[in-house]
């Protein structure tokens, strides 16, 4: 047996052509992301994201699965409401975004700061590889707080209620979510990975783009503040008071329809209702309503807020894609 | 099962690797490289030039990531600027600078590499392991990149460039800011790799030292242009008739018998370097050594260093 | 000869840890002026030392004092002394005589003698005058490093710190610095200068301190050093026309311990007495008129007592 | 190649003494304040505090609600605090990461001339956005400033005295803490905000409460403090007053005393 030698070997294996490369890369910036606050984050988003619908749905029909047979008509109406998934998902995106901020923003600033990029320049790669594969990763993180609770949600509902004409009925459900979700993961990427990308530490383009959507939120939230949320609270205590007063059936599900209706986080029902545009979240939010097939009334002759949602990260994916070229020349 | 790789096509031993015709780039103003004709043989060669004569333009051009403003390129056959990820697959490129991916470990950021390359996970995964022993990481390679010291990124770089197997080498300032030892290793890797696995390299380094014992041929640039070429013997060629001369106490003395010898003497850091009139060889060094007692070390000929040809072609290149 | 001179740098029993790491192990050390060299391995306390020394850090125990004073919390010995860091910062925003007059007015000096004295220094350290409008920010690696070396001298100081201070320049830069560093030496400064370059230390200086696993391993110039390993054989080659000839006279000598023919005219003399070994080299062939074209030892250069001391 | 000339000699007995605390920390401060007008950070900073006064251009509301949000509810709870911890909490830390600490500490200025001089620096910027916010914020408000009565004064007054309180605190963190920006952070939308929750005088562990404190008595409409954030009765002006000072100054002093102890490092930095 000759003596194998301790040094250099050539490789004679296959190699491909690098189409899957986009993946790779995804995979290594999700793996890069596996720390602890990233963990907490998710699991906190999923609490405030969906806690509230999943209560009520399980308030709906647990008691129906223990044999009590007379429904509560509040939380029937509230798990049947047209708008049980739309404001989940409404609620959830601003998680999402912050999960998205945590998770993806010093992304590429980590990548400029660590000479990453180079490495992956010296490469047999395209930009469209590395920018694909970022945008993945952080979709990824997005998936994981929208459509994963909410389609987990959809399967408990459609097993309690067990009946083929619901499931038919609300088919469109899944696959809203899904355009939803999709929807909100390009947003998501294109605001962190794009606002991020000006930086050229991880610190500060976490901060530039949560002083940036924090910022949005906070000018919607003083000029236009969704009914029943920071206001006074006086819609939320007058809806009650007719809740209390309603004697027939009619009224109280009017009052109920008011109730869920105020604590719609678009805003739609608050008085200048246009600024609430400004918060990402609420725009995004309008587009699910769109998809979901309960759309917000609007003032405007065109859909301003599918515009804004898929104007913005695209323009803002134009900016990483420059940003991406420069570090080729500047040495 | 899997098909056997596509064998490059075979470079025979004299074709250039890396050939330039007129090779120009401009960023705005700036004429980063002014008409480059080159060809760069098999084996090592050291790429040098002072900062800015436009080593790193002319780098990126090769590798593709820059397309040159005028003139051709071909690195191994390939035109990097119709296929750059063609080149890029059969070179392989130390930065200079860190280029890790944070939260990977050593080993992970070379299979990393090797994946990206376009080597299926599991090959890349056991060349990675073999690189990095053959670079010299041990044990650390199961730790994080961001807490290796600056030694040991330098050799992950290394196996980074090295993982997919790659003919030609670009090492760009490979042994910048490592100690003597970690230097002579880095150096004897790369020595081993030009000499005995047939991989081309390019070496740029400001250290010409290790350029000298590394490279048989030299290219150097200034002011994006070719100033000096040629194989290290006949860059720096040697000053007849001066000797470099070393011993240890007061060598005024000897000095002075020198120069009733006939004999120049100049100081050059501890050493003497020593003209002698024609002919005459050591034997008036050896004699004055012996006349005034000074403790003679060393007697060699005057080798002209990298270091001397890379400032005379640069300070000429200047005034011209 | 220089007269013994108070030691202007002075370790006693020094230590320093990191944690449970530790980067300098119970070192004593009196220097003098001069220009002295630092080198050692990665890792050896190189540039702990130069931090102990310049106050950046305190010792972990014992006591360092620079021109007989702490300098740990005692801004004023900066008046005096001169430190150039090692990590490559700089204020990016500011131009270099900007920033250079800055350090200079933090030392004390009025507006226009900052103003005067920067630009002397930089253009002392080479910094090219068309780049000082130019932002620090927009700098190579290499003209940083003459921003960061003439803020360290621009203040003319008594003792001066320079931590790598040839990283990232280019051989002629190289070249300039040392002749710099050689004159400031010359002129009076005391310098003390790490370096991993070995062949470039032995062009600047011959005289070196080396650290080897957080220990000094050894102090003084190559040719001392190298004089006080006689437990290695001192191997010299002689090239010349007669090479079994010289070999058979020098074996005469008691210093010889065993001479080899390498062949192509070389022969490799070994010996333990290399004080006496080298004048009987001379004596055999001025007497003997052997025509030698080169006499050297591989064992005489920095490198080769890096070796034996570091690689044990 | 040219042949070097060396810098200058200095004639014996010509060294400069060294800089008094004063004049070192003046230094300081003017060099720290014209990085910081020209640097990225500050820009940031002032885009955000800008907030305030855009959307009273854009609004435009008569109604003094809308002005008194905007001060209430964006630029004392939310921006003042970005602005102090952007400016404060990185004082030596920013300065030790990336490496130029040691220029500053390698001249006979002392490290407490070096804290001192860049606070003022940041008091001195931070002052002048918080102000000129505010200003701007008024400017821009349709809403006649005599409707808002004695609340306008109170604004001032609580960015003047809140800054430095915020700053100060910020500074301390900044000084204790490698990750002191982090700290800032937590401690600004994190603790301040939780202490709200906590009934009785838990919320006066908030400097929020003191500046509200110092508002709500003035305030033309009492809606933004109902809810969440509600008061309790407020504290009087003159306790107010001297809690934030107090913080302030103490803040500082603290940080003074503690910076000649400690070692300036930065990370990763060994050998």
């Amino acid at each position: 047996m000759p003596i194998l030698e301790q040094g250099y070997e050539p490789y004679r294996g296959p190699v491909g052509g690098g189409r899957g490369n986009f993946l790779a890369i995804a995979g290594a910036a999700l793996r890069r992301n596996r720390r602890w606050y990233a963990w907490v984050l998710l699991l906190l988003s999923l609490l405030f994201g969906s806690a509230k619908e999943y209560f009520l749905v399980l308030a709906c029909y647990v008691p129906r699965a223990l044999g009590f047979t007379d429904d509560n008509p509040f939380f029937t109406a509230f798990a049947n409401h047209p708008n049980l998934y739309p404001d989940m998902m409404a609620t959830q995106t601003f998680w999402a975004l912050v999960m998205a901020i945590t998770v993806g923003a010093g992304e590429i600033a980590e990548d400029l700061r660590t000479g990453a990029l180079v490495f992956y320049l010296g490469r047999p790669l395209t930009r469209l590889d590395y920018v694909l594969g970022k945008v993945v990763s952080v979709s990824v993180a997005v998936l994981l707080v929208t459509l994963l609770p909410t389609l987990l949600l959809f399967t408990v509902q459609a097993v309690f209620e067990g009946r083929w004409e619901w499931l038919a009925e609300h088919a469109a459900i899944p696959f809203a979510a899904l355009g939803y979700s999709l929807l909100v993961s390009l947003f998501a990427s294109g605001f962190v990975l794009g606002v991020g990308a000006v930086a050229r530490r991880r610190r500060w383009a976490t901060v530039a783009s949560a002083a940036v959507l924090l910022g949005l939120w906070f000018t919607a939230l003083v000029v236009a503040p969704p009914t029943g949320w920071t206001g006074s609270g006086m819609e939320e205590r007058r809806i009650k008071q007719a809740l209390a007063e309603a004697r027939t059936e009619e009224e109280t599900k009017a009052a109920l329809k008011r109730l869920s209706d105020s604590l719609d986080p678009i805003g739609s029902a608050s008085e200048r209702a246009e600024w609430r545009a400004l918060a990402p979240d609420s725009t995004l939010a309008a587009c699910g309503r769109d998809l979901f097939g309960t759309p917000v009334p609007s003032n405007f002759p065109w859909k301003r807020h599918w515009v804004l949602a898929l104007g913005v990260p695209l323009a803002l994916l134009g900016v990483l894609w420059r940003r991406v070229r420069a570090v080729e020349i500047v040495s | 099962m899997d098909a056997p790789a596509p064998s490059p096509p075979p470079t025979d031993g004299s074709a250039p690797v890396v050939s330039l015709r007129g090779i120009g780039r401009d960023f705005g103003r700036v004429r980063a490289l002014d008409g480059v004709t080159l060809d760069l043989p098999p084996g090592s060669v050291g790429l040098l030039g002072p900062n800015g004569a436009g080593k790193s333009t002319m780098l990126k051009i090769l590798l593709g990531l820059l397309p040159p403003s005028r003139g051709e390129a071909s690195v191994l056959g390939v035109d990097p600027v119709r296929d750059p990820r063609g080149v890029r697959r059969r070179v392989g490129y130390m930065p200079e600078v860190d280029a890790y991916i944070t939260g990977l470990t050593g080993v992970e950021s070379v299979s990393y590499a090797g994946v990206l390359s376009g080597l299926p996970r599991s090959a890349a995964m056991q060349r990675a392991h073999a690189v990095l022993h053959y670079v010299g990481l041990g044990e650390i390679r199961y730790r994080k990149v961001e807490e290796f010291s600056t030694g040991m990124r330098q050799r992950v770089r290394l196996a980074q460039a090295l993982v997919h197997d790659p003919d030609l080498l670009f090492l760009d300032e490979p042994t910048n800011g490592l100690d003597p030892d970690g230097r002579e290793e880095i150096l004897e890797v790369i020595r081993d790799l030009s000499t005995r696995h047939g991989k081309r390299v390019v070496l740029c380094s400001h250290l010409l030292r290790d350029v000298e014992r590394t490279c048989d041929h030299v290219v150097l640039l200034a002011a994006g242009r070719v100033a000096r070429q040629g194989t290290m013997a006949e860059v720096r060629g040697g000053r007849k008739d001066f000797l470099r001369v070393r011993g240890r106490g007061e060598s005024a003395g000897f000095e002075a018998t020198l120069r009733a010898a006939g004999c120049s003497v100049a100081r050059a850091g501890a050493d003497l370097v020593v003209g002698v009139p024609g002919g005459a060889g050591t034997a008036p060094v050896f004699r004055a050594a012996a006349e005034s007692g000074w403790d003679l070390r060393a007697v060699a000929p005057e080798e002209v260093s990298l270091e001397d040809v890379f400032v005379e072609a640069v300070a000429s290149g200047n005034g011209a | 000869m220089t007269p013994p001179a108070p030691p202007l740098l002075e370790v006693r029993g020094c230590s320093r840890w990191y944690g449970p790491v530790i980067a300098l192990n119970s070192m004593n050390l009196a220097l003098g002026p001069g220009l002295t060299a630092l080198v050692g391995p990665n890792g050896a306390g190189k540039s702990t030392l130069l931090r102990l020394l310049t106050g950046e850090i305190r010792p972990s125990a014992g006591r360092v004092l620079v021109l007989g004073e702490d300098p740990w919390n005692n801004p004023g010995l900066f008046r005096r002394v001169g430190y150039c860091p090692e990590q490559d910062a700089l204020y990016e925003e500011m131009d270099a005589p900007g920033f250079v007059s800055y350090m200079m007015r933090l030392r004390g000096f009025d507006p226009a003698a900052a103003r005067t004295r920067s630009e002397a220094a930089l253009a002392a350290c080479g910094l090219p005058a068309e780049a000082w409008g130019r932002k620090v920010g927009g700098y190579s690696k290499g003209m940083r490093q003459r921003v960061r070396i003439a803020q360290a001298v621009a203040h003319d100081p008594e003792v001066l710190f320079l931590d790598e201070p040839l990283t990232g320049l280019d051989p002629v830069g190289r070249r300039e610095l040392r002749t710099l560093f050689r004159s400031l030496a010359e002129r009076g400064t005391s310098i003390l200068l790490s370096s991993h370059v070995l062949h470039e230390v032995e062009a600047t200086t011959d005289r070196i301190l080396l650290l080897h696993r957080s220990r000094l391993l050894a102090e003084g110039t190559v040719q001392e050093i190298r004089d006080l390993l006689d437990e290695h054989p001192r191997s010299v080659e002689v090239s010349c026309d007669r090479p079994r000839d010289l070999a058979r006279s020098l074996l005469a000598h008691a210093a010889v311990e065993g001479v080899r023919v390498a062949g192509d005219g070389t022969i490799v003399v070994q010996s333990r007495d290399p004080a006496a070994l080298y004048p009987a080299i001379v004596r055999t062939v001025v007497e003997e008129g052997h025509a030698v074209t080169r006499m050297e030892s591989p064992d005489d250069d920095l490198e080769a007592v890096f070796r034996y001391l570091v690689r044990g | 190649m040219t042949p070097s000339p060396l810098p200058p000699p200095l004639p014996p007995g010509e060294r400069p003494e060294a800089p008094t605390v004063a004049e070192g920390a003046g230094q300081i401060l003017v060099r720290q304040l014209a990085a910081s007008l020209r640097g990225k950070r500050f820009l940031v900073t002032c885009a955000l505090a800008g907030l305030a006064p855009l959307l009273s251009l854009l609004v435009r509301d008569p109604d003094p609600v809308v002005l008194e949000r905007l001060v209430v509810l964006l630029l004392l709870p939310f921006l003042l605090p970005l602005v102090a911890v952007s400016l404060g909490s990185g004082l030596l830390y920013d300065e030790a990461e990336e490496g130029t600490l040691t220029f500053l500490f390698a001249t006979p200025v002392s490290k407490s001339a070096v804290v001192l001089g860049k606070w003022a620096a940041a008091l001195v910027s931070g002052w002048a956005v918080g102000f000129v916010s505010l200003g701007l914020t008024f400017a821009f408000s349709a809403t006649p400033l005599e409707d808002l009565g004695p609340f306008v004064r109170a604004s001032w007054l609580a960015v003047l005295l809140g800054f430095p309180a915020y700053l100060g605190v910020f500074t301390l963190l900044g000084t204790l803490f490698r990750r002191g920006f982090l700290a800032g952070l937590i401690y600004a939308y994190g603790y301040e905000l939780v202490v709200w929750v906590f009934p009785g005088s838990a919320k006066r562990l908030s400097l929020g409460y003191f500046l509200r404190s110092l508002l709500e008595p003035h305030a033309p409409d009492k809606e933004p403090f109902e809810g969440a954030f509600y008061l309790q009765p407020p504290d009087p002006e003159g306790v107010c007053i001297i809690v934030l000072l107090s913080v302030a100054l103490l803040g500082l002093a603290i940080s003074l005393a503690i910076v000649p102890r400690k070692e300036f490092r930065a990370r990763n930095v060994q050998g």
